[in-house]
């Protein structure tokens, strides 16, 4: 099998508007890349959300695949606003292939 | 008044909007596909621009537009000031919840403007193009008297560790949003083209208008509905003000524009704009610039509440009294 | 007939559909955005709700509306029991399967429906307007049969275990499904509206009505083939029961007009009403209370055969029946 | 680092017209929320689907993050409706910052 | 030429362009959504298709078609040839990206022809029925020779590894794509309809047209001036390719249609169609025949600069030339 | 708890056009089954890029779950055209219920 090695994948979702600050910090840590995909409704402590393009009541999910450290960067960048913002941050360990990509 | 509010309620416009809230209350699953409703509120914002420029090319300039446009900029910047202190006295809202909602009442509903320009134009009270102007002014001063109301309440800043790229965006959002670009845009081109250059287009912008309209209030009388069904946070007290307002803020409009010598239709326009509150650009910018303030509540409150009332009674109430005042 | 047949297959209606099912057997990517489609599915709804509505608000309601529309209950809901029979016996489904294709044909097409009217209208056999009334009243009776069947044939009620949620949330879809709500919500905004209230949508909804059923009808003939092509589930006996069933349905449907008095133009509406099979509410609803069921067969059946089979022949034949037997 | 705890993370694939009743059952477990994300394609043991929104051929993803014991009991709930609903499950670690919110 | 440069800049539909690259340059949040974006640009070309193939239906074909077909054809197999050559001269690229870029010009712009035929209608040039056609045919042959021009240049065949699965798909794309398919299925259709088929549906493909292009040009300038905001991999001599290009082949085009005796619309039609660039067909079928090469060039040159840089001033000019060639 | 299996889920983001081709990879080395998600925007080494419907600018997340050697073979199949054709790929392990089928 070809050769594969860990990293971490993070996905945040955040508010449509505030997506633009979460890559920002992904770029400001020096991860090469994100990737964002649709959500389409939700609940949480806040209630129930449905997305909405007329009022902007959307989210995204934004996915991103980096070595352990900067994902480690990026964690502790988002860990103060995570709330405020009220942002969903998952993280666990994926195999790649060609890992000095990330 | 009466036959007129009667009118009101056998016109299909309104008819789609009752249609959508009664749907969502009994929790059909109808719902209009979300990138079509965009696309629908795009086309009302550019229709309602070009049509007010192509009037303005037809009419020219006048003192009366730029009175209009002043006064428009200072009640959008002032009325978020006695809203907040209303929302946290009887609303009992904190500072930087009743800064978000009250930048949403300062701020503008296209579609209540449109619906009203209807309304008017059934009732033979028709209303001066450079209203489109005054319309796209009021959508962003409402913005930043909102956030300083907020701001001042916040213990420490929170906005400020977003650097330089959270205030870049924040700006572009509050003065190049979607909607103000769409109708300063288009009431330019309107201008430019003119009558001529309009006449091409109008078979879309202008006689397809209505139908539009229709589909457009179905939609949104099922997010109304449906929001106010799902939400949290409404007290009594917000619901109350949520009606409150409109009133407060239409009478206040109708006065400023019959002081400053507008033609009845105009006036009525500009009560329109004033009581209306705004549920696109508005909370747009509250969520990058306050994401700590409750979307439940502002939304809630200007979509769910403000907007039917206005829909259903405000607007006629306001003309009403528009006449009154301004003589018909 | 064989003119009336030659201006089916010249008119754009009719030959879009055609594109869109060769563009799919040759496997082109063209494809319609799926909210755009969705969005058109409603517009044609809505706008055959108001048609409708208007001509009644002109015509006055009358026994005949009432006559009509019982008939249709009382079709759609029989229809599925000796369809489910022909099924188990020639098709060879198991009774899930045949009670959930069954609630299919019980049910109606409101795009046969509408293209019935195109074709009736271009042969000046006008069709009353309660006939909107009487499509909407079809679509729901049939999917309770259909669940009767259905649910008859399953050792232990797997559907009971979902609770009370589950029970609503179907209860909601069979009677409150988008295509009932938007149906008889038009008809009446439509019927309260009347002609002058009408007249300021009728650009959006009566003007560009043709236009945007060829778009639509493109779609279909996409999809329709599409699912033929990609289906496992179709057997040959299931194919031809496909065809036998609008067959069947459809003079059925003639004969109970005729019985009934309806006038020429209606009977072969009530005919249409019949052959046709549901691919929008019922599929929904199936999925929901019967997920164990294929879906591969229902909608291969109703959407991929039945459907263009009633497009390209089935209409035309059905007028055909009618003029022989209610004149004109 | 900013301290993270160990969730569970599930994703379950259904019908469109079934998502309800899958959301239903991760709040009858408890757990405070759920996100849906839209998918448009697939292919199983069925052949193949395409999301078709005037047919209601659709399905969606439902994702939620849970403790181990309320993952548990979601899997217990949905295990015997799996395969008669056709539903896709898939369940995995993930670390999360601030995990008593789940 | 004055006077029609000008009322090109007054006419709405290249304001909304321009209104749409303003917006992308001063990065407003402003966007179109895209199923809709999709859905207008699926609406215009149906709607091209079928007025060319009424138009056909009224004239009757003629030895004039033909040679303007053959013409098309060559031309679009024959452009990429040199224009990958200059490309590697003076553009700098290698094989790979020269032979992507030029099968785009090659190729065609069905949005720059339209546009094309709304400014000479103005001009009173009439452009004949069977230049859609012509448009049609001119989609593809320029793919073939972009991908004969870069597979030379690569080292091994990486896209042989494809197996008969991608070389299929490729084949459906080159030869059944959306355009394609839908350009001449409507022109067919038109051909068939004929004006009284038309007739009903007019109201939504003719009398809507100009309205709709609006609102595709207004997404098509945001499209184009965010593309290039963001591109990296524009150099200057790749951005003045990307305007000599259309005026190269622009000036060609209409020599040839002058040649072959075409009406001067018809030889400005041919001029515009030579100068414009793919942006729709050839893209999405370079990303699967080349995925090696760099998306960022050919869409940004093709979009980004020579689609502009036709709608504003190329296609004027092009007009002027066949005016000054073919007379008028 | 009801019993799970460990399997490997492995995701690959790819231009819309491109598509087929890893999913007819899927079916090759028979895997059961594939789900496709649509993404809206992402930035990588050649810069941003959004959804555009009429330029077709669009890439698309496949997923599939597959036994350990199965998913080996999946990856061993792509990993020539990772880089030409610009794939992303990650994998993982996920529990999931009633493993025989996949
Ligand atoms: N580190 C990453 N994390 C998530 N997505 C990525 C990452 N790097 C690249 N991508 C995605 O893969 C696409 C192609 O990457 P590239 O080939 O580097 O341009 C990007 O546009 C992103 O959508
Ligand atoms: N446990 C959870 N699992 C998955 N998504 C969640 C969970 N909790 C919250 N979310 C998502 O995050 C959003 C914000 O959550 P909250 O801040 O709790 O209102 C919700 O609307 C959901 O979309
Ligand atoms: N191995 C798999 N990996 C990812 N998705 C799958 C897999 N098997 C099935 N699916 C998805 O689940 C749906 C239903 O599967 P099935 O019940 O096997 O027809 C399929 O249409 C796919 O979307
Ligand atoms: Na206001
Ligand atoms: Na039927
Ligand atoms: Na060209």
């Amino acid at each position: 099998m070809v050769e594969t090695v860990l990293r971490k994948r993070i996905e945040i979702l955040a508010d449509s508007p505030l997506v633009r600050r979460v890559t920002a910090a992904i770029d400001a840590v020096g991860i090469t890349g994100w990737t964002i995909l649709p959500v389409s409704a939700g609940k949480g402590r806040e209630g129930l959300w449905h997305e909405e393009h007329v009022t902007g009541t959307d989210k995204a999910l934004v996915l991103t695949v980096a070595s352990l450290d900067k994902a480690a960067a990026l964690a502790d960048a988002l860990a103060p606003i995570l709330t405020t913002h009220g942002l969903l941050l998952t993280m666990w360990d994926v195999e790649v292939i060609r890992g000095n990509r990330f | 008044m009466e036959s007129a509010a009667l009118s009101t309620f056998t016109s299909p416009v309104i008819l789609f909007f009752v249609l959508g809230m009664l749907a969502a209350a009994v929790r059909s699953e109808l719902s209009i596909p979300e990138p079509f409703a965009k696309a629908m509120s795009i086309y009302l914002m550019i229709a309602i621009g070009l049509k007010g420029g192509v009037a303005v090319a037809k009419s020219g300039l006048g003192i009366e537009m730029i009175s209009a446009m002043v006064a428009g900029a200072v009640l959008s910047f002032a009325i978020p000031f006695y809203v907040s202190a209303l929302l946290r006295r009887i609303g009992r809202l904190d500072p930087l919840n009743a800064g978000a909602v009250a930048a949403h009442y300062g701020s503008v509903s296209v579609v209540t403007y449109v619906t009203a320009i209807e309304i008017l134009g059934a009732q033979a009270l028709p209303v001066a193009g450079y209203m489109v102007a005054v319309l796209a002014v009021m959508e962003t001063p409402a913005i930043l008297s909102g956030l300083l109301l907020a701001r001042k309440g916040m213990a420490s800043d929170a906005g400020s560790d977003a650097g330089g790229h959270a205030r870049d965006d924040l700006l572009r959002e509050v003065f190049l949003n979607a909607s103000v670009v769409l109708l300063i845009g288009s009431f330019i081109i309107g201008a430019i083209a003119g009558p001529d250059g309009f006449a091409d287009v109008q078979p879309l912008f202008d006689t397809g208008f209505k139908g539009v309209l229709c589909l457009f209030l179905l939609d949104m009388g099922l997010l109304a509905a449906r929001r106010l069904r799902e939400s949290r946070s409404i007290t009594w007290r917000l619901a109350l003000l949520a009606v409150g307002f409109p009133l407060l803020n239409g009478t206040l409009g109708v006065l400023v524009g019959a002081g400053i010598g507008l033609e009845t239709g105009s006036v009525a326009a500009l009560g329109v704009l004033c009581a209306s509150a705004s549920y696109i650009a508005v909370p747009a910018a509250m969520r990058m610039a306050l994401p700590q303030a409750d979307a439940g509540i502002y939304l809630a409150m200007s979509l769910s509440i403000t907007f039917p009332f206005n829909i259903l009674f405000g607007i006629s109430l306001i003309t009403w009294l528009a006449r009154a005042l301004a003589g018909s």
